[in-house]
């Protein structure tokens, strides 16, 4: 019993996602829900992922990026070349089209990660603002420079990317990366984020190489940026460069701090709830988006620590191991192949 | 060589108004210690609130002309207007996050910054139709070594390094600029000396508006259109101005806020198709070589 | 009884200021040093010296006759060299157990692709980990208090965490820095007996800074004793306390007051 | 505070999935459009014994961001129809109210596909009009391609537009035909070199500027470009173009633009005459040139002094519905654009998305303000005509000639 408890802990972020997703297809199946909130859902799920792995960064390493969109529109171009133009005019159906994608995604996650470690290089020289200010001009160059390569598409944009991202895949790359960070913030390479952001004069003193990893943390949160982005990409079959301006990026660091930085809990809650709150003041024709920035400016004023206050949701926590009263699954086993 | 010193104009303009909006975005970060990214609204607010008071005054607009202590008054009306909404903002939406975490208040400032453009927009009467500006200032042509500059183009330099040193001279000598220099080192201390915190703070948003108010008006006098958006990428800019010049520091802002403006100018002269690109890249290799801006001194944390 | 320490002509100029000439100190296993002298005499400074965050102008440090000079902080904390911070610099949002975790990292096993997943053998190893940091922080009788947030520590406890993740690293050397500083009496007795049980369990060498004349003679093998960044004297206690050049700089001034 | 949290966590979710289920009542959409054309076909000979089934068309255009003038003025051009229908569709002679729902683009594809499928999901539209920037309707394109529903694009030059497949119209011009318009003027004005300074970040300036060069038999003295519509210093590129000296310049650029640069344009010394795409024809753009608008040219399909009732009805209206403004390109192609949507529905042979498609493809010969025009079925672009328009001194502008390559 304890032991499929712990499993259930374990696997907390697919089970919490799975349980979603049955809970959704049976509403759509029951046209309770429609098209339209699914394309919204899908966008809540691309911006789950950007902000979680914007909060590894800001969050939990304490680094500043301000242009954390230029990593998404590497993901996705990444991923629209190797599905649009690497394998042309075979749009791929059934068994074939997933190995194709994934392929794909982690061709733009590995693009992203790559530039994410280039960025990551100046974060040792710079602190606070003045690495915000080369974020967010590595966020323009990148853009400028996508303008201008004219195989895909240039200033135009690249169209027919196939529509490889449903719901159910992008829940579960929503899954996989709370999964995947979760478990990452309760090892010793979280807990080294932890201490370069708590104090990271202590933490060079505790033996942690913060240069590894600031640049571990950029690289990472640029990967699986990179993967949503590619995921953006095949839910919107279109994109172009100036998708991925300052106002996207600046659109995470809301959801990021609003949700509440630090915690994973909020980074679900302030992605996915300030991604369906303007569609929901839709009614507001005109003034839709002044009440929006003024729901924003109150949920600031009246919970300044983010929606969810920095808190995390018991699923999405690793308790002590110490704290199990015996050893979780496997361990046993690989404890004596150790002996 | 004509061609050079004529870009040379060209990148002071540009720069100038980076300059001016950068100097009142370093100071109230250098005093509150926030970035508020809201102050480019503020310079939209500057150049569409002048916009409706030179309407007002059309009446007296003899041939096309205002007179000159007309729009001295137009001027300082548009600065009030702003400064105005820069204290209330501040008193509404950022007063109440003062001992936050600054990432608290720069979302804050997101959203103030998204109101101040959105609210305008839905305005039937503002709308978000660009509109041509006044001419407010005379407009003659000057020849110096082949390369013209306007008088315009003169006003704005002029004005610029005039409110630099003023600024720069204010918070060294005045009374109240000390009161700010004390607020911005430690706001508890001076609180406990005496000092009234909360109307330091207003004086420097108020300020920092005016400021916003001059760059939105020499802006908008050399690139006569106003609309509600113009405010949001100018004040990234001159945010990036301030922060190349070290942030905080008021000299350092008018020197980061001149070095953007001719970098991306000649940038562009050199190549038009890589231009906006070269201009961050260059941003990025002054950074790496000066970590803490131009000006700024790395602040080394004692063990 | 060996060296393991080996300073010499250890000297650091701040432009034209002399912060610390010519330090020189041979630090044999398992010994215990404290540097003593008025506030401004240079002692944190060759702490931040012998730790890498500062650089020396001249001289040579050499761990167990491996040159250090040059070397980043955590190479020096990999190589066995940690220290505690006069100004606490806890993981104050961390909660106690993971402030020490996290004096770990450089011992950890695991590689990201298993801390990614989250593999038996990683949670094995988290298992030990966490164990390990229970036994000590049980040593310091500080188990009860394993979940609490650093930051909400009392003052006496936050110091005695600063230790415990320093020995989390596994130290050769232990450099402490005032350990009692603003410290009441009560709490000077059981901090000495801290030391010397810490000394002596876990097989360190010691270097420690502090005023507290009081704290440092009983448990002190030597003493250093600064001034304005020049050593003007060394012995062991009974002898420095007696020496006129140390009265005149340091205890008739210091000593008359709290420290 | 756990218990707080799973309060909140769990208020989200049933907020969102109330969000969700507020549109419970909507059946499968062709299946709910099948039964309303099987109803109306009933109820046609009996002479409405129930009130007839609500047309709703969709309208997606950019009213906040910074194309939100282009959305101004789209609304205002769709408003002109909506205020002569008078709120009713007459169809086989009987009156079936009709609605206009307007959606916010915010000029962004992502927004335009929510969009898009909140008007073809809950909303039900029987087609959709908009939107104005070919970015927009290439993202959201296919999903009224894969919904069965008509789209008609305002202001979508990309030739790939209606590529997406059959339900995709548009318009407008596309950008190949518009740059061999422009080339062709340039050539009958006897223009020997040409100059360009475009926009490199916006598809629209990029495609006429490419379509110009491809078609322009003269030669291409200089080509500058900027990025973006953020910072409107154009000085030091037509600083540069301007010791080109060439016969011309074009400046295929967006209309928030081109009232700054026409004015930059003189300032720098470049005084030859000044060619733009159908973005000029803008109040706004006239209003900001001030004294540098005249002479300026520009392609059109429409030219509002022209005397054809069809014109002349639209302009009346306009005014009379928004005296404080002249309508721009935005205007008349939504008006017309909505325009063909509505003479789909009436001529449909079926009140469905099928039937207006088919009936959008066979229109021939419709009465609109740019002229007649006719659907050409295989590229789903209109074939109308192209006219030259030029600014005079006072901003008002005058037909030049009509170009047809």
């Amino acid at each position: 019993m304890k032991k499929i408890v712990l499993l259930l802990q374990k696997l907390s972020p697919f089970i919490g996602c799975l349980i979603f997703y049955i809970v959704v297809t049976v509403l759509r199946s029951h046209k309770i829900i429609n098209g339209y909130y699914m394309q919204v859902l899908m966008f809540a799920g691309v911006n789950v992922m950007m902000t979680v792995s914007l909060n590894l960064v800001n969050g939990f390493t304490g680094q500043f990026c301000i242009g954390h969109a230029g990593f998404m529109s590497l993901g996705a171009y990444g991923s629209a070349v190797v599905t649009t133009l690497i394998f042309k005019g075979s749009h791929f159906t059934g068994v074939a089209q997933l190995p194709v994608f994934l392929l794909s995604l982690l061709c733009g996650g590995t693009v992203a990660a790559l530039v994410g470690c280039l960025i990551g290089i100046p974060s040792l020289r710079l602190k606070g603002d003045y690495l915000a200010i080369v974020t967010l001009a590595f966020g323009e160059i990148v853009r400028a420079l996508l303008r201008l390569i004219q195989p895909i598409g240039g200033a135009r944009g690249m169209i027919g990317i196939p529509n490889y991202s449903s719901f159910g895949r992008i829940l579960f790359f929503v899954a996989l990366t709370l999964w995947l960070v979760r478990n990452l913030i309760y090892s010793p390479f979280g807990r080294a984020f932890i201490a370069i952001r708590d104090n990271e004069i202590a933490a060079d003193a505790m033996g942690i190489n913060t240069t590894k990893y600031k640049i571990l943390s950029f690289c990472i949160a640029a990967f699986i940026a990179g993967v949503a982005g590619g995921l953006y990409a095949h839910v919107l079959c279109f994109i172009q460069p100036d998708s991925f301006g300052f106002t996207k990026s600046s659109d995470f660091l809301v959801y990021l701090y609003a949700g509440g930085s630090g915690s994973l809990t909020g980074s679900v809650i302030g992605a996915v709830l300030l991604t369906i709150l303007p569609e929901m003041l839709r009614f507001l024709a005109d003034w839709r988006l002044v009440l929006y920035a003024l729901i924003l400016v109150a949920v600031m004023l009246y919970r300044s620590e983010g929606l969810c206050g920095g808190k995390e949701v018991p699923f999405l926590k690793v308790k002590r191991a110490s704290l199990y009263k015996e050893p979780i699954f496997g361990a046993k086993k690989n404890a004596a192949k150790n002996g | 060589m004509a061609s050079i010193l004529q870009f040379l104009v060209y990148g002071l303009q540009l720069g100038s108004v980076y300059a001016l909006l950068a100097l009142g975005y370093t100071m109230v970060y250098g005093i509150v210690g926030m970035i508020n990214t809201a102050h480019g609204d503020f310079l939209m607010i500057g150049a569409l609130s002048t916009f409706f008071i030179a309407k007002a005054f059309e009446s007296i607009n003899a041939d096309g002309t205002y007179p000159m202590l007309i729009v001295g008054l137009i001027i300082l009306i548009s600065m009030m207007f702003t400064g105005g909404i820069a204290v209330t903002v501040e008193a509404i939406a950022y007063r109440p996050l003062r001992y936050k975490p600054r990432m608290i208040a720069l979302i804050t400032a997101v959203g103030v910054s998204m109101f101040l453009e959105n609210f305008p927009r839905a305005l039937p009467f503002i709308g978000p139709n660009p509109r041509p500006f006044p001419t407010l200032f005379i407009n003659r042509t000057f020849n110096v070594l082949g390369a013209s500059i306007t008088s315009t183009q003169l006003i704005m330099i002029v004005l610029s390094a005039v409110t630099m040193i003023a600024l720069d001279r204010f918070v060294a000598k005045t009374k109240i600029g000390g009161q700010m220099r004390a607020v911005s080192m430690d706001k508890d201390a001076a609180n406990l000396m005496g000092i009234n915190v909360n109307k330091v703070i207003s004086i420097t948003f108020f300020i920092g508006g005016a400021l916003a108010a001059v760059s939105g008006i020499c802006y908008a006098s050399a690139y006569p259109q106003v609309e509600v958006y113009m405010g949001s990428w100018l004040g990234n800019m001159s945010f990036v101005a301030a922060v190349l010049g070290g942030i905080g520091d008021i000299r350092g802002a008018m020197l980061g806020g001149f070095i953007l403006g001719i970098a991306q100018i000649f940038a562009t002269a050199i190549n038009s198709t890589f231009g906006y690109a070269v201009g961050f890249i260059i941003l990025i290799i002054i950074l790496l070589v000066k970590p803490a801006g131009i000006m700024g001194t790395l602040t080394i944390e004692k063990v | 009884m060996s060296t393991i320490l080996e300073v010499k002509n250890l000297t650091i100029k701040f432009g034209g200021l002399v912060a610390v000439d010519d330090f020189n100190l041979d630090l044999e296993k398992g010994e215990l040093v404290a540097v003593i002298g008025p506030n401004g005499a240079g002692k944190t400074t060759i702490f931040n010296m012998l730790t890498g965050i500062y650089r020396p102008t001249t001289g040579t440090i050499k761990l167990e006759g491996e040159d250090m000079v040059g070397l980043k902080p955590y190479q020096f904390a990999q190589r066995g060299i940690t220290r505690t911070f006069q100004n606490i610099r806890l993981f104050a949002n961390a909660s106690v157990a993971d402030n020490v975790k996290m004096a770990a990292t450089m011992h950890a096993k695991d590689s990201l692709l298993q801390s990614f997943l989250r593999t038996p053998k990683m949670v094995e190893n988290e298992r030990e980990l966490d164990e390990k940091v229970m036994d000590l922080l049980r040593r310091l009788n500080m188990a009860d208090k394993a979940d609490l947030l650093a930051k909400n520590l009392p003052y006496g406890d936050q110091r005695r965490l600063e230790i415990a993740r320093a020995l989390m690293t596994d130290p050769k050397i232990l450099l402490l820095d005032e350990p009692v500083a603003g410290m009441i009496t009560t709490e000077l007795e059981e901090m000495a007996q801290l030391v010397v049980k810490i000394r002596k369990d876990f097989n360190v060498s010691i270097i420690m800074i502090e005023h507290h004349m009081n704290f440092v003679m009983p448990i002190a093998d030597r003493i250093k004793v600064l001034d304005f960044g020049k050593t003007i004297a060394e012995g062991v206690p009974e002898v420095v306390q007696k020496d006129p050049k140390v009265i005149e700089a340091y205890l008739g001034g210091a000593l008359n007051g709290n420290a | 505070m756990k218990k707080l949290l799973a309060a909140l966590l769990a208020s989200a979710m049933v907020l969102s999935l109330a969000a969700c289920g507020s549109s419970s009542s909507t059946t499968s959409t062709t299946a709910a459009a099948a039964a309303a054309t099987e109803a109306a076909q009933e109820a046609a000979p009996e002479a409405s014994a129930e009130p007839a089934e609500t047309i709703k068309i969709g309208f997606a255009f950019p009213m906040s961001g910074t194309a939100a003038m282009a959305g101004k003025y789209s609304t205002h051009g769709a408003d002109v129809l909506k205020e002569a229908l008078g709120g009713v569709i007459e169809v086989n002679g009987v009156e079936h109210p009709v609605e206009f729902i307007y959606a916010d683009t915010e000029g962004s594809e992502e927004k335009t596909t929510n969009v898009y499928q909140k008007l073809i999901e809950e909303e039900e539209v029987i087609a959709i009009v908009g939107p104005d920037a070919s970015k927009c309707a290439l993202a959201a394109g296919p999903i009224a391609q894969n919904a069965g529903c008509p789209n008609v694009a305002t202001f979508a030059t990309n030739t790939a537009v209606t590529e997406t497949g059959n339900y995709i119209f548009r318009a407008c011009f596309i950008d190949p035909f518009q740059g061999s318009v422009a080339a062709a003027y340039c050539e009958e004005q006897g223009y020997k070199t040409a100059c360009i300074m475009f926009n490199n970040a916006d598809a629209y300036a990029v495609g006429l500027k490419d379509a110009f060069i491809e078609n322009f038999d003269g030669e291409v003295l200089g080509i500058e470009e900027y990025s973006g519509s953020d910072v409107k210093d154009y000085n030091v590129q037509l600083t540069k173009l301007a010791v080109q000296n060439p016969d011309m310049l074009l400046l295929p650029n967006l209309n928030v633009e081109l009232g700054l640069q026409i004015q930059q344009a003189r300032s720098a010394g470049l005084t030859c005459p000044i060619v733009c795409g159908d973005s000029a024809d803008t109040p706004d753009v006239a209003n900001v040139a001030g004294d540098a608008i005249d002479g300026v040219a520009y392609v059109s399909a429409f030219s509002a002094e022209s005397t054809a009732p069809a014109a002349k009805e639209f302009v009346d209206a306009y005014v009379a519905l928004y005296p404080d403004e002249l309508p721009n390109s935005n205007a008349e192609l939504t008006y017309e654009a909505t325009k063909m949507v509505v003479s789909a529905i009436q001529n449909a042979k079926t009140l469905d998305r099928d039937g207006v498609r088919d009936a959008i493809e066979a229109i021939d010969g419709l009465e609109l303000p740019s002229g007649s025009m006719t659907m050409d079925a295989t590229t789903r672009n209109p074939i109308k005509g192209g006219v030259i328009m030029q600014y005079d001194s006072e901003g008002v502008t005058h037909f030049v000639s009509s170009v047809n390559p």
